[in-house]
């Protein structure tokens, strides 16, 4: 049966996926509060990010510290092009109509990607130091799952400072409530939805790094599930809450991993079926999420 | 009928969120008359249309159309029962034609099954004549014939306000609930639309309710007045009744006093 | 071209029917191989892309779920027109003796149409919750449910061979299959529009509240109109297996949707004759970059192009979604504003 | 000396007629009121004002400039708030962090001071300065809209129907603030149904009906009995 050690294993596990979602949620529930857009293109942030870690770090041998600066970098430029050329023409209009065109986004990215690099997945190498293995009472990880961990809490509370104690942050959560009650306080909504698309896709390309760090791989199509499950962490947390998305990530990240991890064997591989059957369930019996406000659905 | 009244409403109520909307309302609608429901903003006249045509489910209290019990029930069936409405925001099919409006008003009269309807079957035919006859007279009737094939989004506002009443009449309803119809008019069209709606009640034997903030239109067209504020009714009668109410005076003006 | 116009509906129908078989004849015996393969391929696009035009396009119920009922059709039909002496050879099931026994091989046309009504179900069981929702949660719900289908595929290993998926299925798929299927399709969406079924759905896309004030069910007419076009979309999956011959989860993945959605997006959401014509766009475009891609080993270049085709559309001609957008309106009768 | 001048703007929701021609003034100085039924377009008249609705034609001066195709936010930073009716706070921040948002635009040093004057203005403010402003009162919301608006040191205030929905002695309690707002020497346009509240504030007056513009003047004459009653009651 389940050992303890295995249990603890497990929850390692969730955690560290959890983070990940955590992180991507939080990036695209501010844009989806103030625009009710679903992003799809949020996922093809995370390939970006990874690629261009690769690029630098491994291609082109410059040192760890500048190459995830230069993803973030790329992943913050990458936001506010989106939000310049994609977006900005469409606000206001029906919201399919956002959904669709970040479809489109979504795929012209990943296919940029393709075409730039190979249609083949990389192996991703990080640093010496992330990969080493440490073994505490049986529960076995490298050091790349405690950076994980501990880099995405330090977004996440960099993150509520900055939306709890900063002017923009607080403008930020008032423009999520009411544009026009945000524009009528003096706010320009432009800016501030500039400030939410490159910060969400900066986060959102160190997150791509993690996920190459984690398993070890990356390729071209790797964003789009990762940017999709974001969105159902958003909804199970609660639609409009920041921190329910963060919670939403973990809870995802822990439902995913434990399922695969204590189901019988065959149904690893219904991992993501699991996760959208979720998404239906919450959808229908508690729109909210956990901590959400009233939307219609 | 056994001479009670059509629509008979006894101790309906709304809550949102623990704030009363509507309290304790009451309405004994007689047959064929035209009832003007007024007051200020927020008094809750559009809740009272949406709890009596199921857009809303009441917190308490009781609607009976035509002997019928219809607390609680869905739209559509209490459209197919005979209770028909416009709405403040028109909500007029705006990409389709005219033609196609009145027809998709004219939806709870045909009654073949999809088998019909894919096979043309002379059951469709035949209904389906009936719709466009139908839809012609309405067409004919409204004078809106030439724009039959014009989108609707595109007509000018006077128009789509009268094909909006045109697509509620087309419903062949016993009660109409109209929702601000002479909103966004000028005094001129506003007096032709009293006009149009005192025709249509004596040609199709209509009993209507009228929500209106324009006061000399409602005041002319009405037989008998309610006057809500704050969810409350304060006031019933004749116009002329109701217009020297000094609770409806204080409700429309103010308290006079509160500032001294 | 005014005597065009005043003759009645299904006259002008057969005419158009007529001359469609015409030109497909002439096709078939003049064009090479690999031209004709461009012509079924549209015509299975336009199976698929027209009923996912009913759902998206005249119901204005966005969904993302298309590809899975297409992969339901598929895999239906498949497992019932395999050929009996390869099935133990590819490790697939025996038919049980309900399905007519270990022994038979449906035919072609039948199997089709079991692999549709299996859609059609399955559309009747997810849409009965996911249709509540409204707007996005439509499709992000709908794009799920398509996930857990393909999940599915890859997952019952015993049923369709996991993702490795099923190979030699028998080509009975042809110009005629296809195109006949076309005009099945177009004519049950024709009839529809023109009676108060499709009237209904077109009034439920408009304004859900004015339609139920009018006494119309909208929950009736959304799951009707999810049903029927997962039907067509199950035929249009069944086509393609017997076409391409061998199927695999992925295919019917989020690509396939994209691709579908871009064809209704490009030809013309909420037209009758729009969908056909975003298809033969779409596909054409494939089969004429496909080898700019490969000769240059710029992989993805057909994809980007068309990513871009769908933003410029959403960008400078919005109106696209609810049913405006038409390049080819000559073409097409507008049907859902004009009679 | 007119601090805004409306110059016959149409204002159009869609293809629906709000307001037809409408011109007025308001001098610097002075509680101007605009008074009307409901649906004659009177918030519509502010809401063009403030910014949040373009008009189809006509101009709209502000201290002499054409603001006319100014947004918002940018008719706040020259001196324009407004206290929007049904008050718009933002209900899930705190009260003083809807007060900080009012001073948004502002990069003086005078922002600590202003939020104390707030606070000795509605001293139930600082009371509930770390609440979540959904959870107060309407009272107390309305008073916030008003500090709010008070923080972006308007030239101009906008008032969309503050008593609207209170009970008469929150309306009382409303309007000695609007009193002691007028003593601080903003300008004041004032949107009311209740008209007599307004009379008593208001230096001139404008009634509307019908998203046209009836008749103006002081309150005084604007108030002879018939004529108002008229507007409202229909005659």
């Amino acid at each position: 049966m389940f050992t303890g050690t295995y249990v603890a294993q497990q929850l390692l596990n969730g955690v560290v996926l959890g983070s990940m979602y955590a992180l991507l949620a939080l990036g695209m529930t501010v844009v989806y509060g103030i625009l009710r857009l679903i992003n799809f293109a949020h996922g093809a942030l995370v390939t970006v990010g990874a690629f261009t870690f690769f690029g630098i770090f491994v291609a082109l041998g410059w040192p760890f510290s500048l190459a995830l600066a230069a993803a973030l970098l790329v992943g913050g430029v990458m936001g506010l092009l989106l939000d310049l050329v994609g977006y900005r023409k469409l606000r206001g209009g029906p919201e399919v109509s956002l959904l669709i065109t970040s479809l489109g986004i979504y795929i012209l990215l990943e296919n940029f990607i393709k075409l730039l690099a190979t249609p083949q997945p990389y192996a991703f190498r990080p640093p010496a130091f992330l990969t080493q293995l440490h073994n505490v009472s049986g529960v076995a990880f490298r050091t790349v799952d405690i950076f994980i961990v501990i880099v995405s809490v330090l977004i996440m509370v960099a993150f509520a400072v900055f939306v709890k104690r900063t002017k923009l942050g607080i403008a930020m959560r008032a423009t999520a409530e009411s544009v026009e009650a945000a524009q009528l306080v003096g706010i320009n909504v432009n800016h501030v939805v500039a400030v939410a698309f490159v910060l969400g896709s900066a986060v959102a390309a160190v997150t791509g790094f993690m996920w190459g760090a984690k398993y070890g791989q990356i390729a071209y199509d790797m964003g789009f599930m990762a940017g999709v499950k974001a969105f159902v962490a958003i909804v199970i947390g609660g639609i409009g809450s920041i921190p329910g998305a963060m919670i939403g990530g973990f809870v995802l990240g822990l439902v995913e991993t434990l399922a695969v991890g204590f189901l019988p064997p065959g149904f690893a591989e219904y991992r993501d079926a699991i996760v959208f059957t979720l998404l239906i369930l919450v959808l229908l019996f508690k729109p909210t999420g956990i901590m959400g406000r009233k939307e219609a659905v | 009928m056994d001479g009670g009244p059509l629509l008979q409403i006894e101790g309906l109520s709304k809550a949102f969120g623990g704030l009363w909307a509507v309290r304790d309302y009451r309405l004994a609608l007689p047959e064929g008359v035209i009832y003007g429901l007024i007051g200020p903003n927020g008094a809750g006249k559009t809740t009272i249309f949406n709890l009596i045509t199921g857009f809303l489910k009441p917190s308490g209290g009781r609607i009976v159309f035509a002997g019928t019990d219809i607390t609680g029930w869905r739209p559509d069936r209490i459209a197919h029962l005979g209770i028909a409405r416009t709405f403040q925001i028109l909500q007029l099919y705006r990409a389709l034609t005219v033609q196609m409006n009145l027809e998709i008003a004219h939806h709870k009269h045909t009654r073949y099954g999809l088998f019909s309807a894919l096979t043309g079957l002379p059951l469709y035919r035949r209904q389906e004549r009936e719709v466009r006859d139908r839809v012609g007279e309405f067409l004919e009737l409204f004078g809106l014939t030439r724009y039959r094939n014009v989108r609707v989004g595109t007509l000018p506002y006077g128009l789509q306000r009268k094909l909006d009443i045109a697509c509620a009449l087309a419903t062949e309803p016993r009660l109409l609930l109209l929702d601000e119809p002479s909103c966004g008019m000028n005094p001129r069209e506003a007096e032709e639309l009293a006009q149009l709606i005192r025709q249509m009640k004596a040609r199709f034997s209509l009993t209507l309710v009228v929500v209106e903030h324009r006061m000399p239109f409602i005041m002319g067209l009405a037989e008998r007045i309610q006057v809500l504020d704050h969810g409350v009714l304060i006031s019933e009668g004749t116009p002329e009744e109701v217009r020297n109410d000094p609770k409806v005076i204080e409700a429309y003006l103010g308290v006079e006093d509160a500032v001294a | 071209m005014r005597r065009w116009t005043s003759l009645p509906g299904g006259v002008k129908f057969l005419i158009g029917v007529g001359l469609l078989f015409l030109v497909l004849f002439v096709a078939n015996s003049t064009l090479n191989r690999y031209v004709l393969h461009v012509i079924i391929l549209i015509g299975i696009y336009s199976v698929a892309t027209t009923s996912l035009n009913l759902t998206n396009g005249y119901t204005g119920l966005f969904s993302l779920g298309h590809a899975g009922f297409m992969a339901v059709g598929a895999y239906v039909a498949t497992l019932l027109t395999f050929p009996v002496r390869l099935r133990i050879a590819y490790n697939l099931p025996l038919l049980p003796h309900f399905l007519g026994g270990p022994d038979y091989q449906w035919p072609f046309l039948p199997a089709l149409i079991v692999g549709g009504l299996v859609a059609a179900v399955a559309a009747l069981l997810v849409g009965a919750p996911v249709l509540r929702l409204r707007g996005h949660y439509l499709s992000v719900a709908s794009l799920g449910f398509m996930v857990i289908i393909t999940t599915l595929a890859k997952g019952l290993k015993d049923l369709t061979r996991g993702a490795a998926g099923i190979q030699a299925i028998p080509r009975y798929t042809d110009i005629w299959w296809v195109y006949a299927w076309l005009v099945v399709t177009i004519y049950v969406i024709w009839r529809l529009l023109n009676s108060s079924y499709g009237r209904a759905m077109l009034a439920i896309r408009e304004s859900e509240t004015a339609a139920q004030a009018q006494g119309i069910h909208p929950m009736r007419y959304k799951l009707l109109s999810f049903v029927i076009g997962a039907f067509f979309a199950g035929i249009a999956g069944g086509l393609y297996a017997h076409f391409a011959r061998s199927i695999r989860p992925y295919e019917f993945s989020f690509y396939m949707t994209f691709h579908i959605v871009i064809m209704l997006i490009i030809g013309g959401a909420g037209t009758l004759l729009g969908p056909t014509v975003g298809a033969a766009i779409v596909v054409a475009l494939k089969y004429v970059l496909k080898p700019v891609e490969e000769g240059l080993g710029i992989y993805g270049l057909v994809e980007i192009v068309y990513a871009l085709m769908l933003i410029g559309v959403m960008l400078w001609r919005p109106e696209g979604i609810a049913g405006g957008v038409n390049p080819l309106r000559f073409l097409v009768a507008r049907k859902g504003e004009r009679r | 000396m007119p601090l805004l001048e409306v110059e016959r703007i149409h204002v159009y929701y869609g293809v629906i007629p709000a307001l037809m021609d409408l011109s007025l003034t308001v001098d610097e100085g002075r509680v101007v009121a605009l008074v009307g039924a409901n649906g004659a377009g009177k918030s519509t008249t502010l809401k063009a004002i403030a910014g949040v609705l373009r008009p189809r034609s006509g101009r709209i001066l502000f201290r002499d400039r054409d603001i006319t195709r100014l947004g918002a936010d940018r008719r706040v930073r020259m001196g324009i708030a407004l206290v929007p009716e049904g008050r718009q706070i933002f209900s899930t921040l705190s009260v003083r962090e809807n007060l900080l948002l009012g001073a948004y635009h502002r990069r003086d040093q005078e922002v600590k001071k202003d939020l104390e004057w707030i606070y000795s203005l509605f001293p139930i403010l600082r009371e509930r300065m770390h609440q979540v402003a959904g959870t107060m009162s309407g009272g107390e919301q309305q008073m916030l809209a008003f500090g709010r608006a008070l923080m972006a040191r308007p030239k101009l205030l906008l008032l969309d129907e503050p008593s609207l929905g209170l009970a008469p002695l929150v309306v009382r309690e409303i309007y000695q603030v609007i009193e002691r707002i007028r003593d601080a020497s903003i300008t004041i346009f004032l949107v009311e149904q209740n008209v007599n509240m307004a009379m008593h504030v208001a230096n001139y007056m404008y009634v509307m009906e019908a998203g046209r513009l009836k008749m103006e003047g002081v309150p005084q004459e604007v108030m002879r009995d018939e004529d108002i009653k008229r507007a409202y009651l229909g005659g």
